[in-house]
Order: structure tokens, then sequence, then C-alpha cells
């Protein structure tokens, strides 16, 4: 089915094993951790760890989708953990003291949805900045999104002056309550992070496989002036690609808020150099233009695995540290001796 | 079929490669192939894309190494592990593409990796520069040292290619298409130099789709076909006929075929079109007007240089500061963006395939339907059936020689890749095709197709706009040619008045009202 | 046609694989029932304070004959969240925690009790009563006072003075302020000329203490969130030949101590944090054995001043006996 | 489909149009049908006024600005604080009225009533310190014992060089030397008088600020109340009557944060 250029096989031509293996390494990497940790720890393979590591992954799972798409488009994005912050604070606010109107001396307060509509869109506003930066303004994204990072966060810390908005449950009278059920309700047995994590992969995956927007995802990243040239809109495509990384930000910002049913301002710091992990991992270019969202999935749920396995195993916090930056170095490595195999492979008169 | 044996009594090869098997997963790209280099001759290499020319030439410089097969250098079975390891048995290779650094200076490039230094280590620039100044002295080029590459113009860093493997003292010289981005001067200075070296003794392989350049320079042919020897022979009982048959098994009959036209209404207006130059004032495209009817295929002639690309970038929507009409069935796209000149019904086939034609990580068959999604939308999706159904019709009207159109566009030849970009702009169903050198580095079969299809299709009444350096094809094509010079159209010439002569003669014409280039 | 690998179809294969044999090992799950875990959760052990805390707490917790999973949140809210879930997960018997916020923390601890799970906090609080067992925390404010009526004493109660406060998302650099300030305030002498946050880190205390001193030559003390802080800003004040200026800190950190044995730093409030980590396990041991506490939730433990008079009778953040 | 390439090179001659032979599996949308069916160039589709994003139609914003105002309430604002007057939130804990409802209520007759001699007292801790402690002080947890006192002592010395200004007091027997100080502010150290009153305790409270307020909260009303009323000048070397609060740390640094302070020899 899928046409991904990191996984399919070259044309028609008959794979090697070799080549077959080191395709599926990250979800070999996956398969094994599964199996070491299930046979080193007897709590690692119960239901109730597995919902909790899933609901984990979820955090960098949607970072990472949103991610996936700007590192495709060649781009990178160190906004995304900044923006997570923002956007709690935001829905914190919009909860508790609503939207402070002073000239009208009055504050409006939402229903959750349309808090969760705001945040969103809060989200795509500061992608929206990046993406003008990047494109309008030609600043390089590694640049831009590093003046975000700080932007948003200190924006984040502005809103409450450094204080956690408390206590997000809302008011009947206010007609706001429910807002921690996001974070901690179940549907089927299984915690809505997890579904929304579903519901961004679906979703992100039909865009980037199967619409021209996703096409010209790929194309930019793979050769812009050429996609130019095709009558691609280059800028606005990568415009897009950071809209879309802000509203996963958005996205991962409210359920960490539900979830604690407080918005803290520093929540989400390093969370951008996790969403590359993942992406890397999952076998995205960071030159661009190769790679999928089904990738950037597996990438979080070794990640996830590798985390969850080590805290069971009681691994000391700096040795998770060293092994978590082996791993990704490692995915690395493995993923330039695939591209020389494949390349050679390519190489005809 | 010539056998190896047959051949006539020539020098003793200096290099001899015996039964090369060069197998990737999934192709095999030679099927025992036997070549000879011989000392002080030109040993041109012909074939067709993907006959396995370049990749018996990687082998032979060490790039690559054969699955089995030996190589022989002076009668002795050698290894080749690396190119460094091939220019230690004195085997020096100019690439197809090129591979300069855009960032480094003249100097720096042609010492790269070989740096001249001094007792403590340190690079001995002046010394370099001496060196790097003799060589482009010897190619007739008034090119500073410490000039950067990405400054020249791609003619002139083709040359600085050559210039890099001059300075190594090489007994073996392997050329892959060295002339296809020089002009005609370039390219006679070029001639003379290999005339020098082999002179010298210094054994050339030389590889060409200019036949005529390949005829004239040639000592001894030999033709691959699709991985196989086909044939090896002196110069003096090889001919074009002879090339073209061996190379496709059929006649060069008909290879240009100019069909008298009946045009139409004009469908692209050009007026006033200048661009200023970036830096140092002056134009690039000064003051350029004309008209392309419907049907009508116009060539555009003109030495490097003559403003002739900056021309189709300016009707293209590519250089923001071009200034002037330009008007397309009426209406007026000078202000434009590119994606909606194209939706207006323009298309540009650029010369630079790699850089600017095609998208290297994507499919042939994403890459032809890059520029036309919006055609392929059904509900929010792409279609993948009404995509594979236009991609295979397009493949097989250009006859694109493709196993399989999810295959990535980089196991194309450059013939193939051409098409490509040329079915690309086809699917967005223009009314005016634009295409840059067209022909650059592909084969005569390729080449032969796409005069053929530029034919078909100003038949159907599409207005073809061509850019050649090649008088030959402006000759066989246009039905006018324009001719430019320093960013002036100076002459016209429609019918019989297209000879090689005419627009020779008009490309070095000083334009009158033209302020004298800046150097 | 070649082998084509759709990646969510794997993923979904081994979730399904995953589930399965998590039913097989769904008894091993279960039969952790009366478990005999506790679980220690604390910042990042970089800073030594919570190192020691994790560590007192760790030692009691096996001398008591407990397994324990020693865990790190580095004041993550998020990630304490989810390592509050493994512990939930994984049956624990009581959950020691240093929290990660006060506000943030609320859900999580909630979330264990709805489990059934006891959690002992230590050295910061909660904003909520009632849903930890106990929350044994390390007063401050208390500390914060006791700090800054000594920086008062030594000031003469006048002059310019600065204060380095701690990242201000954290809970407790807004309580040691406060307390700061609640003393200084009394006395109008006293002129605060600069007040900079310094992250909790000492390079960066160096650095704005390097900038403050060009600003503001003629201060006489500096009064700050920690100790980290304040022995950043000791050596940015020693590197500007300001050896007079009056630095007081908080925590109670060995460097620190031997920095005012030294005359480096003039004073120091400890934390005893060892002390309150112990307090915490053993009262863990007492509920899960009796299933009551009969202390109450709240219980705060009061800091002490480390001056040069008494430094030699301090340890590891503990009062040597 | 790999069969038509094989020959490529032989020459294409086909004409165009026979690629336009129309084709049943092409879908109607598309609506093109040929690989590059030329359309009149005066009649092509005119899609580039299409600017960008385009505008959402209006019904789209219609709906949008409804939702907007159905899902939301409007509060007016708190011009205190600047933020909105939410009824059913709790009011934030307020020290100053925690303290005004108990200070006359409990605070003031605890004082007066649960103390004990001063003298006995400290007799006590002298000759057992433990069990002094455990008889007639109160504390929570590990945190030192605070004592609830009252007493006679003559005032040695008004010392108001710091502005936690210091009564030294010399306790009978009067021999010159200070036994004990009260503390007459207006800075008041310590948190003794919360502490020593066994109905304030820090379980009550969200948190230690909260608990903290609470303390100084009390410092505040003692020193309005009590302290800014005493004429200092005039104490010196008079017999005063107290009756207040102290933690304890050592027998020689009894600090009392006095609630009453009478001159006795003025009645």
């Amino acid at each position: 089915m899928t046409e991904s250029p990191s996984i399919s096989p070259v044309g028609t031509r008959r794979p090697s094993l070799k080549m077959m293996l080191l395709q599926l390494r990250a979800y070999i990497a996956l398969i094994v951790l599964v199996i070491l940790f299930a046979l080193l720890s007897p709590a690692f393979l119960t239901s109730g760890n597995l919902i909790i590591l899933t609901k984990q992954v979820a955090i960098n799972a949607i970072l990472g989708i949103g991610m996936t798409f700007v590192i495709l488009s060649g781009g990178i994005d160190l906004s995304v953990g900044s923006i997570v912050g923002l956007c709690g604070m935001v829905a914190g606010w919009l909860i508790n003291e609503g939207l402070i109107l002073p000239m009208f001396g009055v504050s409006v307060f939402f229903n959750v949805w349309i808090v969760i509509l705001l945040t969103l869109v809060m989200g795509v506003v500061v992608g929206v900045v990046n993406g003008v930066l990047v494109t309008r303004l030609r600043v390089a994204p590694f640049i831009a999104t590093l003046g975000t990072l700080y932007v948003a966060r200190g924006a984040g810390l502005l809103i409450s002056d450094g204080a956690t908005f408390a206590n997000l449950v809302g008011h009947a009278s206010l007609g706001n309550t429910g807002f921690p059920v996001l974070g901690s309700g179940t549907l089927l047995g299984l915690p809505y992070p997890i579904w929304v994590m579903v519901l961004f992969a679906v979703v992100a995956a039909f865009v980037a496989r199967k619409t021209p927007f996703g096409r010209q995802v790929y194309a930019v990243g793979g050769n812009e002036k050429a996609a130019g040239l095709s009558g691609v809109r280059t800028n606005r495509v990568k415009l897009l690609t950071y809209m879309i990384s802000g509203l996963c930000a958005a996205m991962v910002g409210l359920i960490i808020a539900s979830q604690l049913v407080a918005a803290h301002p520093a929540t989400g710091e390093t969370f951008e150099l996790n969403a590359i992990a993942v992406v890397v991992l999952g076998g995205t270019s960071l030159m661009g233009g190769r790679g999928t969202v089904g990738g950037t999935i597996i990438g979080a749920f070794v990640i996830g695995v590798l985390v969850n396995g080590m805290v069971l195993l009681g691994v000391s916090e700096f040795w998770q540290i060293v092994i978590k930056g082996t791993v990704i170095v490692l995915a690395v490595v493995v993923d330039q001796w695939q591209q020389r195999m494949q390349q050679k492979a390519l190489v005809q008169d | 079929m010539t056998r190896i044996a047959d051949i006539a009594p020539l020098p003793k090869p200096i290099l001899r490669a015996e039964q090369i098997v060069k197998q990737y997963p999934g192709t095999t790209a030679l099927k025992g192939v036997y070549f000879n280099v011989y000392p002080g001759k030109v040993n041109v290499l012909i074939g067709e894309n993907g006959a396995g020319k370049s990749t018996l030439m990687k082998i032979l410089a060490g790039v690559e190494q054969p699955t089995s097969g030996r190589r022989l250098l002076r009668s002795e079975a050698i290894e080749i592990a690396s190119p460094r390891d091939g220019l230690a048995h004195g085997i020096g290779i100019i690439y197809q593409e090129l591979s300069l650094f855009p960032n480094l200076s003249v100097s720096e490039n042609i010492f790269m990796a070989r740096e001249m230094v001094s007792g403590v280590g340190v690079v001995r620039h002046k010394a370099q520069d001496d060196i790097t100044r003799q060589l482009m002295t010897r190619l007739e080029q008034p090119i500073a040292p410490r000039t950067l590459v990405e400054d020249l113009r791609i003619g002139q860093q083709q040359l600085v290619e050559i210039a890099r493997a001059l300075a190594e003292d090489v007994s073996i010289l392997i050329m892959d298409e060295p002339t296809s981005a020089l002009s005609n001067a370039e390219a006679d200075i070029l001639l003379r130099i290999i005339a020098e070296l082999t002179a010298q003794g210094v054994a050339i392989v030389y590889i060409s789709h200019k036949l005529d350049e390949c005829l004239q320079i040639g000592d001894v042919f030999t033709v691959l076909r699709d991985g196989h020897l086909i044939a090896e022979a002196p110069a003096h009982e090889v001919d074009l006929a002879w090339i073209v048959e061996k190379m496709s098994g059929r006649s060069a009959e008909g290879m240009f075929h100019k069909q008298v036209r009946v045009t139409g209404e004009p469908v692209l207006e050009v007026e006033n079109l200048s661009l200023p130059r970036a830096h140092g004032g002056g134009f690039l495209v000064d003051d350029v007007s004309f008209t392309l009817q419907v049907g009508e295929i116009v060539g555009i002639y003109g030495l490097m240089g003559a403003g002739r690309t900056e021309l189709l970038e300016c009707l293209f929507g590519m250089q923001p500061n071009a200034r002037g009409s330009i008007r397309l069935g009426g209406r007026p796209i000078d202000n434009l963006r590119i994606d909606q000149r194209i939706r207006a019904g323009l298309a540009l086939v650029p010369e630079d395939r790699q850089l600017l034609g095609l998208v290297q990580n994507l499919s042939v068959s994403k890459n032809i339907t890059l520029a036309s999604l919006k055609r392929f939308i059904q509900g929010l999706a792409l279609s993948r059936k009404q995509e594979r159904q236009e991609v295979q019709r397009l493949i097989e009207a250009l006859a694109i020689k493709v196993a399989d159109a999810r295959q990535p566009i980089t196991t194309l030849s450059g013939g193939n890749q051409q098409k490509v970009v040329i079915a690309k702009s086809l699917l967005t169903q223009p009314t005016v095709l634009m295409m840059d050198e067209p022909t650059r580095g592909i084969d005569v079969g390729a080449k032969s197709d796409i005069f053929n299809i530029m034919n078909d299709l100003a038949d159907e009444g599409l207005g073809v706009l061509f850019v050649s350096s090649e008088l030959k094809e402006v000759v066989a094509m246009a039905d006018r040619a324009l001719v430019m010079a320093r960013g002036r159209l100076v002459a016209t010439f429609a019918g019989d008045a297209i000879t090689e002569q005419n627009l020779a003669d008009a490309s070095v014409s000083v334009p009158s009202a033209n302020p004298p280039e800046r150097p | 046609m070649p082998i084509r690998i759709n990646r969510f179809a794997l993923l979904l294969v081994t979730l399904l694989l995953m589930t399965t044999g998590c039913q097989q090992n769904q008894e091993a799950g279960d039969t952790a029932e009366a478990s005999n875990l506790i679980v220690i959760i604390t910042p990042s052990h970089d800073n030594p304070f919570f190192k020691t805390e994790a560590q007192a707490a760790d030692a009691r917790a096996q001398e008591l004959g407990y397994n324990t999973l020693v865990l790190a949140h580095n004041g993550d809210a998020a990630l304490q969240d989810q390592l509050m879930d493994t512990a939930i997960a994984q049956n624990a018997a009581a959950i020691v925690l240093d929290n990660a916020g006060a506000d943030a923390s609320i859900a999580a601890v909630q979330k264990a009790r709805d489990a059934g799970i006891p959690s002992f906090l230590i050295d910061r609080e909660i904003n909520a009563n009632g849903i930890a067992v106990a929350q044994i925390v390390s007063n401050n404010y208390q500390g914060a006072v006791l700090g800054a009526e000594e920086f008062v004493r030594l000031m003469g109660e006048a002059g310019s003075y600065v204060e380095l406060l701690g990242k201000e998302s954290d809970t407790n650099a807004q309580i040691r302020s406060q307390g700061y300030n609640d003393i200084i305030g009394q006395f109008p002498e006293m002129t605060l000329v600069a007040q900079q946050s310094a992250n909790w880190s000492q390079p960066e205390a160096f650095e704005k203490m390097e900038t403050i001193i060009q600003a503001h030559p003629n201060i006489k003390g500096v009064i700050s969130g920690n100790d980290t802080m304040a022995l950043g800003a000791a050596a940015a004040l020693k590197a500007a030949g300001m050896d007079d200026v009056i630095v007081v800190g908080f925590d109670g950190s060995p460097d620190v101590v031997a920095a005012i044995k030294a005359g480096d730093i003039a004073a120091t409030v400890l934390q005893p944090a060892a002390q309150i980590a112990q307090m915490a396990v053993d009262q863990a041991d007492a509920y899960i054995r009796t299933g009551t506490s009969d202390l109450p939730e709240k219980q705060a433990v009061d800091c002490e001043l480390v001056t040069p008079e008494n430094a030699d009778q301090f340890g590891v953040f503990a009062r040597l006996n | 489909m790999g069969s038509m390439v094989m020959e490529n090179t032989s020459a294409p001659n086909f004409k165009i149009c026979h690629l336009d032979e129309p084709s049943e599996e092409r879908s109607p949308t598309f609506g093109v049908s040929s690989a590059w069916e030329i359309s009149p160039p005066f009649s092509r589709r005119d899609d580039t006024q299409r600017e960008g994003w385009g505008i959402p139609p209006c019904g789209f914003l219609l709906a949008l600005a409804f939702l907007l105002l159905a899902g939301c309430e409007i509060r007016p604002l708190d011009p205190a604080t600047g933020k909105a007057i939410i009824e059913e939130a709790q009011q934030a804990f307020d020290a100053t009225s925690f303290v005004a409802e108990n200070w006359e209520a409990r605070v003031l007759p605890t004082v007066r009533n649960d103390s004990v001699d001063l003298n006995t007292l400290l007799a006590a801790l002298q000759a057992d310190q433990e069990a002094a402690s455990a008889t007639y002080g109160h504390r929570e947890g590990t945190r030192p014992y605070n004592f609830i006192v009252q007493g006679t002592g003559r005032v040695l010395e008004v010392d108001t060089t710091s502005r936690a200004g210091l009564v030294l007091l010399d306790l009978p027997p009067y021999d010159g030397t200070s036994e004990a100080s009260l503390q007459i502010g207006p800075v008041i150290r310590g948190t003794a008088l919360r502490d020593a009153l066994p109905f304030i305790t820090f379980d009550q409270f969200a948190n230690q600020l909260e608990y903290a307020n609470v303390s100084n909260a009390m410092h505040t009303r003692l020193v309005e109340t009590v302290l800014a009323k005493l004429d200092l000048q005039a104490l010196t070397s008079q017999e005063v009557r107290f009756a207040g609060v102290f933690t304890f740390r050592s027998l020689d640094a009894v600090m009392i944060t006095p609630v009453e302070i009478r001159v006795e020899n003025a009645e």
C-alpha cells in the first residue's frame, strides 16, 4: 500500500532481506524492546501499563506528527515545547479568568469546546508567526523557531506572572465545566489522549499520502526550486506545515493541562527535542522530503517503550538520558547506512 | 557484431576492462563488457542512455566496484578501490554532473583534497593561484583564481571541472559529457586541449551525445547497448550512419525532419521585456519584444550569457524584477505568480533538470503529476487511479523508458528524466510550452523523440518556444528563429533564412544600442 | 509486485500482540495486590538536595523491608503525571513524592488516591488538603523569614540589596521571595535595587550578578532564593573585589556550609531533607501496616539558620547529632 | 505494464490525436480526455482570480460567530482585582479577616485563660525541660514548643535601636539582670503567637503562605491594637504585667510576644 519513499522498496526489484530488515529497523527495535522489557519486568506487559505507556506516547507522537510535516518540507520547529506551555496557559486563563476585556469592563467565559478551539487557534497563530518569519522574512527555520521558542515561553509566563492556573474544572454557572475530561476521560477503556493521537495520526497520514498538500510537502522538501517551478506555492506549503505543527503542539498543551487539571507555565520545556527525536527515529530525514507519519508514530513508541521500561526497571535517571541519546544517534547511523545501500541500488547509468 | 578479435591493429591498450559485470539489487547495468583504452588516442564511448557508459567509467575510475570481471592496466590486473586509487594509477575522470564546491574559489576547487602545503602545514594559496592562472590561460578563460565557483556561468564551471582534471598528472582521462554545458567557442577550446593531450600520449575516454563532435575527434569508437559491448572500430570505419545503427539498430534518416506548418493567432505576446542586472547596472534581458503564434515553434539561439535563459525566466515569473508586458492568449500575465501562469497555460521545461526540473525524492509518477495535482482531487484525496491512468498514458505517449511509474526518478537515464519533465509540463495543459536546452545531456534517440514531440505539439496547436545553443537544432526545428546577444533580440529569421551561418553571424553581432558590457 | 509495508498495520499487529501478551500476564499484574513497593519520586538528582532526599527515603524504605523504585521528574509536571501513572500501574503500596508544582500536581495525587494508593508528600505541599495522606512540608516561609531576619540583622537594617529569585514558575521561588519581602519590607531603610530571576542556576546567577554590579556598585547585600544562586553571586562579587557584600542563601547545601565556614557566604537556611524523607517513609510504613494515620496531614518541618557560629554542626542537609 | 517501453527508441511516430480516443475507464469528474488536450487559448478556465485562501463563506462566519456567542458567559470585572467576579468560586483565603474573626473571640481569651505563670514555667523548664514542655507547651509535629505565659517584671531597658524593638525584663526576684524580653514592634519576630494557639494548625490551610499570612496578620493586629498604644518612654523602670506567648529555643533567649502589657504601679 504505502508509497513512502523511505520504506517502499525500489521499483519492482525484489528487495534484499538486508534492505527489508533495515527499512523495518524502527519496528524491529520496537519489538525487541517490548520483548526485552517483557522478560525483565513482569509489570511491563500488563494492560494497565500498556495503556499508560500509550498515553505517554501520545504526547510525543502528536508533537512528532506536526514536526514530521515541518521536517518533511525541509524546515524544523523548535518552538513546539513553548507552544505546549503557552497554549496550556491560554486554556487555563480562558477557563479560570475568561477573556478579559478591560475596555468593556467585562470578562467573557467560553464553554470548554470554544476554549479548546481558541487554544488550538492560538497554536496555529504561533505557527503562522513561524511560517511568516521563515517564508516572508527569510529567517532560517532554526533561528526563526528558536526565537519563537523564547517568545512563546515568555508570553506563557507573562499571562499569569509565572503562577499556575489551578483547578481547571470551570464553574457550572459559567457553563465551562468539563475540561479535565479531555485528559482523564476514557472511551472503550482507552483514555482520550490515545484517541486524539489515533485521530491525528490517521488524518495526518491521510494528508501526507493522499492529498495534494501532502504531495507538495514532499516536493518542497525534496527540491524546493523544482517544486516552485511546478507551480507549487512553496511558501504557502511551508507556512501550512508550521501551522500544523502549532496546532499539534496546542493539542498537546490542552491534553497536558487537562490531565494536570492545571496549567503550569514551564510545561513543555525540551519537548521540541523529544519531538525531533521521535521523527528522526521514525526514519524521517532532517534534510526533508523523506519520511512518513507512520514512522514517527513508531519512533514515538520506541522512545515511549524505552523510557517506560527503564522506569519500571528502576534504571537511574542519568543512565536513562545516556541510553535515550545513544538510541537516537544509533537510529541516525542506521538510517545513513540504509541510505547508502539504497543509493547504491539506485545508481544506474 | 564486430568481435574484439577482428579489430584492426592499434597500439596495445593501456587500460582494459574484461568481462565486467555490474549488478545492482534488481538490475544488471553491465553484462560482461569488454573495453579497451588506447594510449594517445581519443577513445569514444557511445551508447544510448541506460546503455551502461557512465557505470563502466565509474568502474574504471574506481568510483564503483564491479560485481565480477577485471581491470588491466598495462596488461596487469589491478584493483582500483577508490577514485584516489584511480588517480594513483594515473586515471582521472571528469564527471557528467558538476562536482564542484560552489562556495569555494576556483583555485580551492582545483586543489581540493590535494592542497599544496608548506612545511608547517599551511596551504600555499599563492602557488595554487599561480597554477590555476596557468590552467585558465590554457583554457582561454579570463577567470581569476579567487573567483567563487558559484559566480561562474555553468559553462565556465565545467571548464573548471576540466581544469581540475588537467592539474593532475594523468595518463588516462575520462570525460563524461564534457561539452554538454559549453558554448561552441568553449567546446573548441576543449577539443584543442584534447588534441594536445593525445599528442603527449594521454589516453582520452570521451563520452558525448554530440555525434558530430565525436566523429570529428574520435580515433576509436566503442558502442555499448543495454550493458553489452556491441562494437569497437577505428575512426576510418565509422560514420554517423554506422553509429546510429549500432546504438539503436535503426537508420539515422529522419532524425531531424522539418514539417511545413500553418501557424495561427498570436498566443504569447511579449513587449519591452527587460530584466536589470542585480549588481553593476545594465540589463540581462534588454527590451525584448516578440510574439509566438498558435502552432508555431520558435527557437531562440544565442551564445552563453546572451540572456536566453533569463528571458524564459522572466516569462515564467521567476524574476520579480522583470519589467514589460507579457500577454498569454490576450490576457496580461506579467503580474501573476508562477502557479497562476501555469494555470493560465504557460509551461517551462527548465535547462537544469536536476536542480529545477525534478524532485529527486519522488517517484516518476509523482514528478509527472506534481504540477497538476488539482486535477486529480476526488473528494479530499488524490485519486490514485486517475493519476495512474494519466501517468501511464504520458509514459506511453512520450515513450518514457520506465519499468514502473512508482520507480524513483533518480533511477532513470537523463533522456527519460527529461521526458518526465516534459510530461509534467504537458499535464498542465499548456497553450505555450517553453523549453530551455531541451536536449542537453541526452542521447540521440531521446533527442529525436523530443523533436518529434515538439513537432506534434505544434501540430496540436501549442506555441513552442525553445532555447538552444546547438545551431543544428535550431535550424532543424524552428519555424522562426530569434537570435539574442547581450540581452537583446538582435535578429529574427524565418523559413529558409534560418541557416547555421545566419544564426552564427547574428549571435556575435554587437547590438549597437547596448552599453558596453562590464567585465 | 514489490512487498509494500504498511506501518500502521504493523503497529496495530504489535499492539494486538502486546494486548494478547498482557492477557496472559494479567495474573502477574494482579498478584501484585499486596505489593511491597514504595515509589519515590523527586526532582532530578542533579541537585544535591533532591538526591539526598531520595537517597534518605530509599535507604529508610529498604531498611524497613520494602522494595523501592526511585524516579525523577525534573520539575516537569507532565512527566511527574506519567511517573505517577507508572507507580499506579505498578500497584505501589505507597508513593513518596516531592512534587512538581503546588497546583499542577493535585490531579496526579488525586489519581493515585482514586487508585487506592496513599501519597506522602515531602518538601513541598500541594494546594489541596485531603487527598494525600501526609504533606510533610519543609517550612520554606519560616526558613525565608529566618534568612531574611539574619540578613536584616547583618545589614544593620539599612542599605541597598539585591534579591535573586528562583525559577518564577516554581512555588518555592514564590514562597521564599514572599518570606524575604514580608520581613525586609518592614524595614524602610532597606532598599531593593534589583530583583532578578536566575532560574536556580549558578552560572546564570553569576552572570546576572556581574551585570547588576555594573549598575549598582554600592550594594551591601544579596539575598538569594537558593544556595546555587548564592554561590554564583558570591563568585561574581569576589571576582569584582566586593568581598564585604553580605550573601545569604537557602537550602543548606554542603557547598554553602563550607562557604560559610570560609567566610564567602554569610548565612543560609538549612532544610532538613533527610529528616523529612525519613519521616515520610516511616509514616508510609505505619499507614501500610495499620491502614490509618493518626498524624495531621499537613506537617511543617522547620528550617534552621546556618551561620559561621554553628556551621560546624551541620552535615549533608541535616544537623549532625 | 512493463511491455510497452522496451522499444522506446523507435521514433514515436504517433499523432497526438490518437491519444484522444475516449476511454471508458476515465472518470467523468476528470473532464480531460487526453494527456494534453489543448483547449482553445481564450477559453481556459480562469482560476487565477481565486487568490490565496479565498474568503470563507458568509454562512461559515455566521455559524462561527453564533457558536462563539452561544458558548460564552459574560461577567463584569471586579475593579479591585481586574478579574471577573465569579460568585460560586471559593473566596481566596483572607488572613486579615480570619484574624479579625478570631482575635476577640478566641485569641485573647485563650492567651488570658490558658496561660501559665512565667516564673513557674521557667523553673519547671530548668528542672526538666521535656516534662515541663509536655505539661505546659504546645507544638505541632517536631517543631519547637510554644508556651502561653503571663507574669510581672520590671523594665530594665527599652531597646528600639532595631525596628524589632524589645523591652528587657527583670523577672522577680529583681536582681538587675534580664531573664526575658518582650517584643514591642513594630517588627515582630517569629510566629509564636500563631503557633502557641492550639486551635490554629497548619492542616487548616491550603499552603504555608496562607499559614504564614495568619501569623503576619496577627502581628499587624497586635501592633495596631496593643503595641502602638504603649508609651514606651514611660515604661522604663516600671513594673509591668503582661500576658503573651513565646517559642522556646533556650532559657537564655526567652522572647515573649505580648498580647497585653499593663504598667502595674500605674494602677
